[in-house]
């Protein structure tokens, strides 16, 4: 039984075997729904106050920078459903990395602020020493137990992989905080100071907020 | 059968989340030697904001500013739905959260306002709630081998309380609770909302729906944490138990000083690490 | 300076972008050291083993060391998978050699470890067929680095200026 | 001889617990680095130990699926290293600050650079796979890096519809295997040649730009070819 509920579909891709489960589903509709929000919407447009003649700005997005950032904001959510969908821990942790690499891109491609390349430096240096414990932490989970799917792992008993196991859950948990956990921080920190794009910080908040909850499901589901 | 009981459950839990969140305002009140307003003040509040008429400022973000209240109060009913009413998996009340982190950025930016944007924004930035919450409900399921509320209720029947057996989640969970308290020290979007809190440019109807929205969150959360660590399954207890977690959560408000944005993320990061470390040595 | 100012001011250093990383590496370097004292176990039934290093080039196997048998167009080659069963056509990639490699395997008895530069192997067997939805992902990743990185060329170190002027 | 063995061998179990300690170690080493230096660029520099640290990890396993996952970990990082120092180059580089190239003009500099990226493609494409792309990836690079030689920026933007063609190949392939099992010698085949386009035209199209802009801003007395 799966800890995640009622298993509706599987797909079949080889060794990696991406499935549907109830609270998957969940989690993919919530996704989905609070992502149709910022694509259906103009949030470019502030007032910026000034005390003799309040006056209505709009923001200064070059149609090349919204381009680019669209492009970035759709592969940052094919990754997080990719996330929330995969049955195998390594393919989880490249998808993970697709997300940070992504969000990190959002963060980078904003004109004209110095600040935002810092912040982006800072997300990508994150990232990189991230990929330490998130390969490290699923090439353990393969060693201890000799196998990556989490059909397989699952079915496992309780204390199956020992040490080794705890120590390979540890570390991927210490890559999730890396790769996903900071992204809204940082994306905050140029959203609140700097410039306005409020629509794609709405992108990494959702994506990487949503990765924990599926990253909570994996954990429940190694032994 | 679902639905009638589905119906009941949310109206409790909007009626006894807005009262709590009034005696909450009432302790906090009586502990800085003000009257403070009536108990039910809070319910009424929202009644009265439900019969108004809404409208959007002209710099609004118009999709997305009029249906943030719908999606916040889509999002706690579906909270409640799943773990107080049908005892089910907690695994998406997790997602439900994040989804409302995010729903609040999304009301502080659609606003059009800078003021309210960064209400929004410092709402957002605490992220280390979220890993708080994870972290409690993940050992939860390590010690209880369950993921739903029914399973975990049934464990702690024959086990006695998982505070007992799991104390830091337990505080975790705790910590998340003291952070979503109105008034919290710990999130700093919290204390300034009349200026620029992310809820300040909504008026009308919509903030009926985001105060009822609140009612339920506090609701669930309280529910939350009295049956997953103390196991308190009778329904009479429940109202006592939340009561008293109500009143312990206006004291510690009320008598902490609010922290600026990033000494509120300090100290959630602090607390985050110490409930990972915690995990790894368990 | 008061015990209180200070950790005042060690919570707002949360204020710097790279103080973020600082935290991240303490924690890394925490967790690596508590597993530096521990031993670790090893599964022994592992998916797609291989023999012992050396093994097949010491018996002057001219595919060593990727040589898993069968033969090509003919007969599978053997790879232990996870889900034999979602994997029909499992094998014959491992066997397959192309023309110029069947040249090679046959004439010389040193350049066998190129076969893992051919279509063919079981590296291939597993990058394009039973994992292959890592490898996509693995180019994707590729492509995101990339199409970052040139914006930020074009954009940022080269032409903001002038972008700013012309638009 | 066994070719597979039914159990991973002794020997892989004796050296795992070694492995993984100088994984660990290289992380640690790195980490404290990273910690006591506040300098951007030693701190990316030193991301790289991280790397070799994650990839001993994955090397420790010792099967051939070990051997397999290394190759995305290792591209993994190697696209966010890419991107992440080109984020610190925009960050604190002035354009007018790119160095300006004196250039030399022997007709051997600009005849033996073709002739040997040619030799080196044509090699790359007979090798295929992920060799034959490093074959041919270093033709070309060696064909950009001759100073002399280079193409104009304009020339090279297409080479990003090139990657994107081979990707777009390599998940055909890919696909075919799963709904098409008895065709799995042309997928096999497009994923192989498809790769090696992934593989190379990045690369390609990565010099194409990076020529291109010092090119236009940095050496602009090169003669136009």
């Amino acid at each position: 039984m799966y800890p995640s509920g009622e298993v509706f579909t599987v797909i079949p891709l080889g060794d990696i075997v991406p499935y549907l489960s109830t609270v998957n589903a969940v989690i993919l509709g919530v996704l989905i729904a609070v992502l149709l929000l910022p694509i259906l919407s103009r949030t470019d447009i502030y007032v910026e106050v000034d005390h003799r003649r309040p006056k209505i700005k709009a923001k200064i997005v070059t149609p090349r920078e919204d381009r680019i950032k669209a492009a970035l904001a759709l592969t940052s959510t094919l990754a997080s459903v990719g996330v929330v969908t995969t049955g195998d821990v390594f393919n989880f942790t490249l998808f993970l990395s697709l997300l940070g690499m992504s969000n990190m891109g959002l963060i980078g491609t904003t004109v004209g602020d110095d600040f935002a390349l810092e912040c982006a430096f800072h997300y990508g240096l994150m990232c990189l020493i991230a990929s330490l414990p998130l390969f490290g932490g699923a090439a353990l989970i393969l060693a201890s137990t000799g196998t990556l799917s989490l059909h397989e792992l699952m079915k496992l008993p309780r204390g199956a992989g020992g040490w080794t196991l705890t120590y390979g859950k540890a570390l991927l948990t210490a890559g999730v905080l890396g790769e996903a956990g900071v992204g809204p921080f940082y994306a905050v920190k140029v959203d609140s100071f700097r410039r306005i794009w409020g629509r794609y910080a709405f992108v990494i908040h959702l994506t990487t907020l949503l990765t924990f909850s599926r990253f909570m499901e994996i954990l429940s589901l190694l032994p | 059968m679902i639905v009638v009981d589905t119906v009941l459950g949310l109206l409790e839990a909007f009626f006894v989340g807005s009262v709590y969140l009034g005696l909450h305002r009432k302790v906090i009140a009586r502990i800085q030697r003000r009257p403070g307003p009536p108990i039910i003040q809070e319910f009424l509040h929202t009644l009265k904001f439900l019969m108004k008429e809404a409208y959007a400022p002209i710099t609004a973000a118009g999709f997305l500013y009029w249906l943030v209240p719908v999606f916040n109060v889509i999002v706690w009913s579906s909270a409640v739905t799943i773990s107080a009413v049908l005892e089910g998996n907690l695994l998406p009340f997790f997602a439900l959260y994040a989804a409302y982190k995010v729903l609040s950025h999304g009301a502080g930016v659609s606003a059009g306002s800078t003021y309210t944007k960064i209400g929004g924004v410092r709402h957002a930035i605490m992220p280390a709630g979220e890993l708080a919450l994870a972290c409690s409900l993940v050992s939860a399921y390590f010690i209880t081998g369950h993921a739903d509320v029914a399973g975990i209720l049934a464990w702690e029947r024959a086990h006695g309380p998982l505070i007992e057996h799991a104390p830091f989640s337990a505080l975790a969970f705790f910590t998340l609770l003291w952070i979503d308290a109105p008034y919290s020290p710990l999130d700093p979007s919290k204390g300034y909302d009349i200026v620029e809190g992310y809820l300040t440019e909504y008026p009308g109807f919509l903030r009926g729906l985001m105060c009822t929205a609140e009612a339920l969150k506090f609701y669930c959360e309280l529910w939350i944490f009295q049956a997953v660590f103390l196991g308190v399954s009778d329904p009479a207890t429940h109202l006592l138990v939340m009561g008293a977690l109500t009143i312990l959560l206006a004291v510690l408000c009320a008598i902490t000083p609010i922290l600026t944005p990033y000494q509120a993320v300090g100290v959630h990061v602090l607390v985050a690490s110490l409930m990972f470390l915690d995990a790894l040595i368990r | 300076m008061s015990a209180s100012e200070g950790f005042s001011r060690l919570l707002l250093s949360v204020r710097r972008p790279e103080s973020m990383v600082s935290a991240y590496c303490l924690l890394l370097a925490v967790i690596a050291a508590v597993g530096l004292t521990h031993g670790y176990h090893y599964h022994r039934k592992q998916l797609y083993p291989r023999p012992e290093p050396q093994l097949q080039v010491k018996s002057g196997d001219p595919l060593a060391p990727y040589d898993r048998g069968g033969i090509p167009l003919r007969r599978p080659g053997i790879a232990v998978s996870q889900y034999p069963q979602f994997e029909p056509s499992r094998g014959w990639v491992t066997s397959y050699l192309t023309p110029f490699t069947r040249w090679l395997a046959r004439h010389s008895r040193h350049c066998g470890t190129t076969i893992v530069s051919h279509p063919g192997g079981i590296l291939d067997e597993i990058l394009y067929y039973t994992r292959g939805l890592d490898t996509v992902l693995e180019s994707s990743i590729m492509f995101v680095g990339f199409v970052i990185f040139s914006w930020v060329v074009r954009m940022k170190t080269v032409t903001e200026r002038e972008m700013g002027r012309r638009e | 001889m066994q070719l597979v063995p039914a159990t991973v061998p002794e020997l892989t179990v004796r050296m795992y617990h070694a492995a993984v300690a100088v994984g660990l170690a290289a992380g640690l080493i790195a980490t404290a680095d990273i910690l006591a230096d506040r300098n951007p660029l030693n701190r990316l520099t030193m991301t790289d130990a991280v790397e070799i640290g994650a990839l001993a990890l994955l090397a420790s396993v010792g099967t051939d699926l070990a051997e397999c996952l290394i190759l995305p970990g290792l591209v993994v990082g190697l696209a966010e290293l890419m991107a992440t120092s080109e984020v610190l180059i925009a960050r604190h580089s002035d354009p007018r600050s790119l160095p300006r190239f004196d250039p030399l003009d022997m007709e051997v500099l600009r005849t033996a650079p073709t002739a040997l990226m040619i030799g080196l493609a044509l090699y790359g494409v007979l090798l295929t796979g992920f060799t034959g792309g490093a074959v041919a990836g270093t033709g070309a690079a060696f064909y950009l890096f001759s100073r002399v030689n280079r193409p104009r920026y304009e020339e090279w933007r297409g080479m990003e519809s090139l990657s994107g063609l081979g990707w777009a190949l390599w998940v055909i392939g890919f696909s075919l295997f799963f709904l098409h099992p008895r065709y799995w010698l042309l997928a096999l085949l497009l994923a192989g040649t498809g790769g090696i386009l992934v593989k190379v035209g990045p690369k390609l199209s990565l010099f194409g730009y990076v020529m291109g802009y010092d090119v236009r801003v940095g050496a602009g007395d090169v003669p136009e070819r």
